[in-house]
């Protein structure tokens, strides 16, 4: 059975997941922009006296579809791609895919 | 006495308008484009506060600086028109059919530019107020200083060194300014590149498109009269200008295989820099070559520039720091007698190149080693940098409690 | 028989362009800015529908009631000019050495940008028609007559208030009838604050700067000759807005600790708002002090305003209303003799502050009342109100068929 | 001997100003807004490429073409002023009082949007590299010929045809050699309709303002002096803009019930392209007239070619030809001979009419068949159209490599 | 088993529903710009003749991950924060979780 | 049980996938913005000397909540709208919905 895999990840590191993905040969990927917090509770910044909050940064949602057997090369390359060490490097969820359908092909099996 | 002629003082009007819209929004659309989202509004606020505090500044003191009468080619005597009291100035500025105040407000426009121009240096990662200082500091102690040299009677409009419309005053000194402050500063921390990387290419070329036409004010202007030094002035100004933005384009499209429209307003304003000092001295023909040799000359300190890792972000001194060294010197090659009074090398008179090349390197080593002196001082006082955490998330709301887009 | 002379008609020229230019797009850009992205549009629409409606009103009627022969110290005689008849109407405009049909346009440019200035108090609410129909009664019942009493022969002329560019004539004028119609109107639903939510800050900044930029059309052109006031608008023009700009980001900082570019903006709105009256009058240090303590003024009455919970929503009446009235009575304080014929409180002079105050609330007064009166009629005839599902989607879409972006 | 008078250099300084700036950025945001976001660079990029292009060309050689000593009624002698040569041209331009450079600068702007304009037809599917060709090629065989014809001495000002500021030179040929282009290039693939899908209104709006203001600077500039002419000329232009403005939005309202923003803006345009022929002959009245038919014509072409589902695609036809055409004869109705000497049907001079009529056909027949030649040359040489891949994914990144919005 | 909580909820309401959360102690979450229409199938203004729906009405979508028993906590913190009372307030759905991975955790494990 | 029907289609189809969605009575949905590619790798574009590659390429991205039951009818109109017949066309995946929460049904359940 196919799976979603959703990454939220740095928008700056974007360029070098797509390269660690291609590496293993995944191409297909849809790319959202997003913002988020993680558990940090977002940044509180206060070098001025008054104290402002930035609690939602901007950040990219990478949705791929995959089949299970490749799911957890995927979560490798992409945190292989993610990672700086600090935080706000994001999180990778994996949900259950029942149909996956391509249109084209879906269309000629409707039209025949 | 001398009248106000009202055709003279009209275009100075216009023209000073002209100018002042090139700050106000012009380049603080320029540079903004061409950062992050998240920082284009503390780069525009760069350019607001540096223009705002740099006019207050220029009415006050810095005039006098510039225009007092001279102290041994260095100096105006800085109390001769301190606040531009009526009663303590010439109604009309003397040698022009102008009101004094007009003329003030001209040379002011320039003086703020100059100023603003330098923001390149601390894109993305300098503090509005030890930029709000350095500003301030900066327009007094450099720029007037030079504008005196040049223009104010000082020791480098005594060797006749020609500039028309501050090529020397304004685009070399705020250039090589730029180069300075960008070492001092340090480089930006989390980017990959040191190139700009534009969140709003449109914001980019209006910004250019009102450069381009508050520059016909501010070269066609420096003839301070509507007369036919200004409507030369116009015409290679917008000659070179043009030139300059395909050059640009050719060059990318030469390597990339593409144009691009951030190369042509590259080479726009190079052009632009370029011709500058020499708008009321060269013909046609000359402003055609000026201007596709900025283009090219600027491109070429640009990917040098990237190359080297210098962050001197938006590119002050790649286009007006060497456009404008190289605008200089091409006064002393192109400047056609059949113009204006004075002759080029390319029209038998080699010895004009003396005063523009003096003119030159002492324009740049005096505004270099002074913003060194006064973007330490800075430092120590205030501090350029914020800290990482900001520039990690942008300094629009941190520094200014505010996000440019709310879609 | 005087002639045209070219050099002021240069100017005026110009200067009347810069001004259309204020309008469109420059206001149009700082409020649309101002609102959310879905009533963006709507928010443009009535600046430029005002605009128009109010040119055609005044080269039809509008400049006769103004500027026809005085009837009582009221008003012009209305027919006197109707249509603008070439055989009907001087060909040199008595007093100026500048053609009548580019006064005509000139001071019909202040005329519109007043009309348009009142569309704050209807943001993201209004409907486009009943702000037409507004528009066409505020230009010919409130402007054209105020406009007389100071500029066209009228009584507050004979009492010798002192209005340069139109403190009282455009900004007292539309800012307190601003504050009138958003009580007529109401609040905003659904909106958990009375303050503008900016959807995009970079548009409220290019808005900024063409409205500084037409403004030295607006103040300096007002001298109707290119000569030694128009000079003087100029320069404190500018000054005043730098002063205003650099004030309001400072109490933005005092009170969060942080400047803003939207703080910058108002207060160099707020400064060429209380410059305008005043321009010809005062000097450059006057200028400084005029437009720094407009930028904490306004700063002050838009928070009080947000406080109250009044939803006079783009701040027409705090920013134009209030320093328009400071203003007024900056000129009867500042007025320097050695700038103009005129003296103020601190130039020995306390007299001047009575036609200054007079005048004041002479156009509070007679704006507050008319626009009350035009206002009921037009909710009685048209409805002012988007109905609640309009306002809740937000206006572009239900009332232009239109979306900003469409990326 | 001639002198130059300085207002009216003044003026022209100004208006050539203004006139650059319709073009750079004015033209390229109002169509770059049009587009969809993935065309806009290149869409700007067509209008800035054909501005330097244009501007390049003309003062080496359209300049002669245009004004050099008439041969045989049909072009300059393009030799006369190659390269501008200072020791070639008279330091005044004959017949003015203003410096010849200016006057070429002037000129130039005129040639250089009239060229820009075209780039309408190419929207969202031309090769940026045809297209450069294609304007050089123009601007010299078409522009510089047609306005010898009306401007230069040629055989339409022997006829007195009236053309105050380029109704036939710069708007029909422009807007009958965009539609020629748009049949020639075809339409483009993968879209729903052939009205275009702006995806930025606001920017729409910018360019409009810009265009607005420029366009005082177009047709008062063409009085080449800052005189009573110049002043009939800026305020017919800002009623018929403002007439168009509401016309258009009118019809708008009357068929889907509400107005819009870029029915506006399009009616502007459309008013004020039909004034340009007429400013320097018109009242007032006739102006409010000849603006709002212009508008509702303008709006009956657009909807016409749609339905015809001709990709003109952003209306240089509809808007510049069609009101272009309209212009030019109702000058001949409406030039009041109380404004200048010249009378129109309506004031009892039918003959007018026939020289109206003669030059708005031969502008049309003559653009039409030079830009079909040219643009079939242009086709077998380099080939108009991007490849399919390359329209589907927009031109920015595939032409320019460059994206315009990265938040 | 971790669940993803996804709610369409109004832009302006988004504050009350971040301050909802914040008082159960749950700060992660994404947040996504969407347009949406519910059952009313858009809404159809006519009060000029001409009638024009405006069937895609700006919204937000808001996804929280967290552990399966948090989820009825969080859902009611949502709604809280959401409603107004008026159609268009929004819907909640709850969807499996397989893995959820925090990327700089996963890392360590990968380089060690 | 619903079921998350999450499409992946052209921009310019939008008006016709929710056309044919409206034929057989489906009004709610969810529209992003996204960027994707798809198997195609993206397009590499060399027409002119230097390949430019045009990897993410402006989709929508379609969220629909149905009940179980209509899922095939809602995949069948989605794919007949989207077809053009070219690589680009798209994908549909369907994911399981563990709850379905009306706010405003929700909220008096949790007032009463
Ligand atoms: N529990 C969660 N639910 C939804 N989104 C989350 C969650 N945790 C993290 N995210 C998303 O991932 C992004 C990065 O999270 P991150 O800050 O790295 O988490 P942490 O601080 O725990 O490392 C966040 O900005 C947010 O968009
Ligand atoms: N079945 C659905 N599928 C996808 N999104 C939905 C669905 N129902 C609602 N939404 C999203 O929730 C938002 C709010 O829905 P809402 O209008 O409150 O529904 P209702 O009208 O039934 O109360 C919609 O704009 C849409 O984005
Ligand atoms: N495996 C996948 N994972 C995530 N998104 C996908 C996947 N496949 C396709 N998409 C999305 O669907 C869009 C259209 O895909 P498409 O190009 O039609 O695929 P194909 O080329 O296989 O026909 C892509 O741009 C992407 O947004």
């Amino acid at each position: 059975m196919d799976k979603l895999v959703i990454a939220f990840i740095r928008p700056e590191k974007l360029d070098d997941v797509k390269g660690e993905l291609e590496k293993i040969g995944i191409y297909p990927m849809t790319v959202i922009e997003v913002k988020g917090r993680g558990s940090q509770k977002g940044i509180t910044l206060s070098y001025r006296g008054i104290p402002v909050t930035i609690d939602l940064i901007p950040k990219i949602q990478l949705e791929i579809v995959v089949p299970e057997e490749k799911v957890q090369e995927v979560i490798d390359a992409i945190t292989r791609g993610a990672y700086t060490g600090n935080p706000g490097d994001g999180r990778i969820i994996v949900l259950p895919v029942e149909m996956n359908i391509k249109i084209r092909d879906h269309y000629k099996k409707l039209s025949s | 006495m001398a009248t106000v002629n009202p055709g003279d003082t009209a275009w100075l009007l216009s023209a000073s308008s002209m100018v002042l819209f090139m700050s106000i929004p012009g380049l603080a659309l320029f540079y903004g484009g061409l950062v992050r989202s998240r920082n284009v509004l503390s780069t525009m606020y760069h350019v607001l506060s540096a223009f705002a505090i740099a006019v207050i500044a220029w009415v006050i003191l810095g005039f006098s600086i510039a225009f007092g009468s001279n102290i041994a080619g260095f100096i105006g005597n800085p109390f001769q028109f301190l606040g531009l009291l009526p009663s303590e100035i010439p109604k009309i500025w003397p040698g022009t059919s102008v009101p004094t105040l007009i003329y003030v407000g001209f040379q002011g426009m320039f003086a703020a530019i100059a100023t603003a121009i330098i923001a390149s240096a601390i894109a993305e990662r300098g503090k509005a107020e030890a930029w709000m200082l350095f500003s301030l500091l900066w327009v007094l102690l450099v720029y007037s200083v030079i504008a005196h040299w040049v223009w104010g009677g000082g020791w480098l409009s005594s060797l006749h060194a020609l500039d028309f419309a501050g090529g020397m005053v304004v685009h070399i000194s705020s250039g090589f300014s730029a180069l300075v402050l960008s070492f001092i500063i340090g480089r930006r921390k989390f980017i990959k590149t040191v190139e700009a990387i534009p969140h709003n290419i449109p914001l980019i070329l209006i910004g250019t498109g009102i450069l381009w036409f508050g520059w016909l004010g501010f070269n066609a202007g420096s003839a301070v009269a509507a007369n036919l030094d200004a409507a030369n002035a116009w015409l290679v100004t917008t000659v070179a200008a043009a030139s300059g933005a395909l050059a640009w384009a050719f060059m990318t499209k030469r390597e990339t295989g593409r144009p691009s429209t951030v190369a042509y307003a590259s080479g726009a304003v190079a052009g632009l820099v370029a011709i500058t000092p020499a708008a009321g001295y060269v013909d046609v023909i000359g402003s055609i070559i000026i201007g596709a040799i900025a283009g090219i000359l600027s491109y070429c300190m640009v990917n040098f520039r990237i190359r080297k890792g210098w962050d001197e972000t938006l590119d002050a001194w790649a286009v007006h720091g060497m456009s404008g060294v190289w605008g200089s010197i091409a006064t002393g090659l192109f400047a056609d007698p059949a113009v204006a009074k004075a002759a080029g090398l390319f029209f038998g008179n080699p010895y004009q190149l003396v005063p523009q090349i003096v003119g030159t390197i002492a324009s740049i080593v005096y505004a270099m080693v002074m913003t060194y002196i006064i973007a330490k001082f800075v430092d120590a006082v205030v501090g350029w940098r914020v800290p990482e955490e900001v520039e990690k998330v942008g300094l629009d709301l941190p520094e200014l409690g505010e996000e440019a887009y709310n879609m």
